[in-house]
């Protein structure tokens, strides 16, 4: 099993949940995290005081998937989080030790 | 006899001044500093409305509004110490004397509320409350005897009408005093110190623009041409802030911004507050616009260049916006200029120098007193919090409160 | 006649006592319950006041204020009806007719709204309306016709200015049963319940405070030397309930709280409320002082020691402030201690003998009928949400809504 | 000559309209939309505002207000542009014509601010201001004079109290019109676009219904029978506003709901607006109940059905809701359904008729001018920012600024 | 040691948190997060408009322990979170390659 | 390469952030979340009822590195958010299987 971690940016959220679906991917966790990265980030203007913010909200989506999912799975989320424009986040895959069903106790791929 | 118009009027004009301390003015500062401060800011207002009412009742009244005899010039006396004396029946002009006193009751405790903005996210609450308490005695109860009471001020005709020295010069310049004592808050300039809570600062203006009816149009003490007019004014003046530093917002950055319009907004009160009972429409008018430019200009200045962390603006704003509409008083008064004219038939020049008098006095008495005061109140207490209880935020460290606990 | 400045003042007092519960007492309610449940206190206090208001058109207004002929002891006729009669030409007093039963409307919908602190997060929305219509109609009705519509309670004499047992004993004593009835909150006392919002909830305090001028002022009827004095004590005791609610904390947990000195406020202003028109300045400090002082302890004794879980402590505020105050009009009412002097000559100790009556039997009415009315609720609704619903919390089980979507 | 009550009552009223705006219909439009266009809402409320003050008092007061020769029927005359020749002692009826002029332009800003409501969310700001200045100056002018300033619509007698048609026809056809021109929302309807702050709304939302007291009441110009009469009925529509609507989401969708309540309440006083100096409380209670329900329904079917963008349903509830008000004035203010009776002792018929040829004159002018406007603004400057700016949201894009910075 | 990340509902935090301390785990880090899975999401309603929103509000507990404690810390989680409805999370378990503390540079078990 | 996650004080993110960027990382991920663990919670009163908070609020930082660089970045992180108190927080490390840039589709060390 594999966690695929993908951030991505924040109104592509529902594209990506509706591509996962698709390649039959029934769960996930998402973060609202602050990213900082190539892309520029906005400046704010208070009473003339200017401050650059530099960390852009973002969206973390964790998916566990069985091994042979993660191919289908990132090139799902690829397509549906792609804008093209500088930002569009990263996908890290990490190797996952076990899983586990709170509920029923199963484990392994019968949890996800 | 009482007039009951006039005192419908006054006792809504006193509810809509309180109400632009609390919850209007708490409202506007909390939401202008980080999420970890804004309940000490709003305690720190309502602590105020609190200690100085009471003070007020106690001696403040008495001491601005009762003859101080010999000393008449520059203190009232006693004779009303604990509102002796006021009955139901007491009357004052055409109101009930406890109107009247809960009227300016009011203003005493706005002026040291405003204060609050130059120090907010660092200054000890204890310190502040003995502070406050000091300054009110001192500076506030004085200046308001001089100009309102039949000090010094009032012999001149120095003209006031509803606090542009005694209200904006004095918590102004009060506010950039305490800003040098106090020092600045860690990481002003380099870090950002956005706003928490924009929307509640701009509810907050809100209030303070419905408010600044009462205000001003209350100082008339009566439901009559002379309060419609100040209503009238105030109004123009303040939407002419609002264009003013709009504008000067989207020449010098390219956008407008709501926080500049609200400020605008303040500025253009703040400014027509002296003169609000004595100019026309156009006067106010030419009030309003040079309000929101001078005081746009007079933040960048302060802010930028001198890099003062004055934190929420108070001097250039209130203070500079004071100043210049006591001065402007004397120009925009004269029924040349569409106002209602000056006292004696007295020249621009000649009433200007009256002003000015007032304006120099008011600067020198608040700086020098605050000053004062604040190293007084450094002896008995620290003034500030340590840099670890700043980095933690006054809510907890001093108050064990937290402002939102929001989960979605 | 009607008087154009009372009339004025009245319709003023009728805007602010509405404000009073919208938005502010919805906002200070509504802040400190958690996020999951703000909507449905929101939704309380609105729905409250929707229907309060037809039903005060329909018999209530009528049922207070006439003439109940042989009952009259009792209760009030039925011949206003669905305001039958009143016209845009009748007259109360000096005042349009009209305007006097939207004033008296205001302060039937702030009350059965100052209850809904005490079932705060748990009760069915369904059950909360049907118990508060029958809560306005057998307990706030009959008791504001003794009280105020020349009930045996008026024939006594007995003095209650704003609403000190019709308003604050009749909510504080209900809130107590209703608590007890419906119970606590799961996971009450071990469990934190955070306030969600402590900005919003000193924003509606801060509006509680400018309101509760109409509702003290107003209830002289006219702008005159009465009115004033009732805003002036209402504000001194507000003030000194801060105070001495501050110095408690401050004293017993070393550090002061913003939710603490608000409550000190309302306690304040509560405790004045039934004594406003009869006291001087001297005595609201008293009254506010205490108020502070007990009804803080009170809150310990309540919510730590009998860990009754009246949520947002309106019994030991209201309840324990209105009974307090009630018999304290019977103290400082009289002519010696600065008041206005008592009916026919009374002595204090004749006089302290009718408010203990009035006391008596407003918490033995409001709380028995309480009591009644929520088991008769019951037998037609279940009062409370299911364990799981509070854990889901009210908005989005009864009202499918969240109250925030904020995203940075 | 002037009273001092009828001024004081009109003092205050203008202090609680533009309460309303400022910050109430702010606050109420800003909680609905999404946190990261909040600060653009509240904005265009301030900006508009502001530059209506001005434009009211270069030439908006005296276009609607005085006389305009030969042309009186359709638009007034330029003699008070810059407000000329208003001065302390000019008076309007029984009170200062400062005050009348400021309270008129209460009216005149929260017109074009309701309109806000129909292009939350993706109007460019410029674009707002430059509509904004040319409506007020072409259509809320120009029906303000024919129905207040003895324009056509006022010499046949066409009743609208407090601005049925001059504010809430006007205002929500202009909105309908501007959603179809300006188009959706990116993701309207399938994207799920949730109010970001509900509990900021319902305060709005309170406020409103306070303020309104200022706007229905304060239509007579004096404390008097009529502005107590205004304020009952005002009150009792609200009321029934808001049970009707809770019913219907009741019956229709299971759970009633707080932002429901609240617009039921917004329709019942959009819809008693013109009928308040009119009618009685039985009528107003049909105008209530009536108001909720359909109100109810026309969202439902603009919203669901036609599926109009009109983001915060602007046209179901101030549009529709002033059509049906202004053609119930015609029914309900019959002396026999306890009304004050119709002008010249017209049968509800005629009556009817001539508040039908108003209806629809304000409709066709509203529209045709609306659409027209928003073309001529369209050459000067992009009616709307782009698709990828609407992503990022009107407040950073358009103000730089952002509306919350809450950490924990 | 490992890395074991459980995505329970909100409400058993406290529970998991005293679960976590009877077995000696003396940190953890928390996280709200939204999740998407077989619970079935909520209608919101405003002014009619129909919203299901898919996302449900879930805390993320995140807690590095040593190898020999991984079963009894899930074991503990399970416990304590379990309320046998649909929706009550999973346990993810990574492995982690290295731990420090900041304060004193401890590293390994040590920094737990 | 591998994934390194601190959590650390809030007020140190700006050092924390620097500090990165001086030793060449140009990206990386924050999430706001709480904390449990030796350092003491605070107290919360309100009116009277007596709260003992032991969340305490953390930023987690996260730094996805080739592996060369992962000995630096921790020193980096480290030094930047000491301030040897308790509470100053912890560094994690784990592997990373695969990462992937979503705008250009480059994959390992390209795409952070
Ligand atoms: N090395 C990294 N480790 C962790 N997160 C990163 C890293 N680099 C980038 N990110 C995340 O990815 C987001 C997008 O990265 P950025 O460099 O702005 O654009 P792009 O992905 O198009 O190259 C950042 O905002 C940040 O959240
Ligand atoms: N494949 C997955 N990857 C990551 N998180 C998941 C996954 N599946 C479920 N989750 C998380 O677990 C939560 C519970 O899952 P759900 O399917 O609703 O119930 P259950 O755990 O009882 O099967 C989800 O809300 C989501 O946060
Ligand atoms: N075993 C753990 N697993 C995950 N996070 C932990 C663990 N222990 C501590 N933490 C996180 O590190 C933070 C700091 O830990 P703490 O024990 O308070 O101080 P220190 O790091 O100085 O020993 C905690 O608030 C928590 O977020």
């Amino acid at each position: 099993m594999k966690l695929i971690t993908a951030i991505i940016k924040p109104f592509r959220l529902d594209d990506v949940r509706n591509a996962l679906s698709e390649v039959g991917v029934n769960g996930m966790t998402v973060t609202e995290v602050k990213g900082f990265g190539r892309q520029r980030g906005h400046t704010e203007l208070y009473r003339g005081a200017e401050y650059v913010v530099d960390f852009l909200p973002k969206s973390k989506v964790e998916v566990a998937v069985s091994d042979e999912l993660v191919e289908r799975v990132i090139e799902a989320i690829t397509a549906a989080a792609r804008t093209g424009k500088v930002g569009d986040g990263k996908i890290f895959v990490t190797d996952l030790h076990q899983s586990l069903r709170i509920r029923t106790g199963e484990t392994g791929d019968n949890a996800l | 006899m009482i007039n009951s118009g006039d005192t419908a009027w006054l006792l809504v004009a006193t509810a809509l001044v309180l109400f632009m301390t609390l919850p209007g003015l708490a409202l506007f500062y909390g939401g202008l500093v980080r999420s970890r401060n804004v309940l000490s800011v709003l305690m720190q207002c309502f602590a105020i409305a609190a200690v100085v009412s009471l003070l007020w009742m106690v001696v403040g009244y008495s001491l601005v509004f009762t003859d101080g005899g010999a000393a008449q010039a520059w203190t009232g006396g006693l004779s009303k110490a604990f509102l002796a004396g006021i009955t139901v029946e007491s009357i004052t002009g055409t109101v009930p004397e406890s109107v009247f006193a809960m009227f300016q009751l009011t203003f005493a405790i706005i002026t040291p509320a405003l204060i609050v903005g130059a120090f907010a996210e660092r200054m000890r609450f204890a310190a502040m409350l003995l502070f406050s308490t000091l300054w009110l005695l001192l500076v506030y109860v004085p200046v308001a005897h001089w100009v309102w009471g039949g000090g010094w001020l009032a012999q001149m005709k120095f003209l006031d009408f509803a606090g542009g020295s005694v209200v904006h010069i004095n918590a102004g310049v009060a506010a950039l005093v305490a800003a040098l004592v106090i020092g600045k808050r860690r990481g002003f300039p380099s870090q950002a110190m956005t706003p928490h809570n924009l929307p509640a600062a701009v509810t907050g203006a809100g209030m303070l623009w419905v408010g600044w009816f009462g205000f001003n149009a209350g100082s008339a003490l009566a439901a009559n041409g002379s309060a419609g007019m100040a209503m009238l004014v105030t109004h123009v003046a303040a939407a002419a802030g609002c264009v003013a530093w709009m504008a000067q917002e989207w020449l010098r950055f390219g956008k407008p911004s709501v926080l500049g319009i609200v400020t605008g907004m303040v500025a253009g009160l703040g400014t027509i507050t002296p003169a609000s009972g004595f100019v026309g429409p156009g006067g106010a008018l030419a009030i309003g616009l040079l309000a929101g430019t001078v005081c746009f200009w007079a933040t960048q200045f302060i802010k930028r260049r001198l890099a003062i962390d004055d934190s929420l603006d108070v001097f250039p704003v209130h203070g500079v916006g004071g100043i210049m509409g006591t001065l402007l008083t004397g120009v925009f008064g004269a029924a040349a200029l569409g106002g209602i004219g000056h006292p004696d038939g007295r020249t621009i020049a000649a009433q200007l120098g009256v002003q000015l008098i007032g304006t120099v006095a008011t600067i020198v008495w608040a700086g020098g007193m605050t000053w004062l005061l604040l190293k007084v109140t450094a002896l008995v207490c620290d003034l500030r919090v340590t840099a670890e209880e700043e980095n933690e935020g006054l809510d907890l460290v001093l108050h064990e409160e937290r402002g939102y606990n929001i989960t979605s």
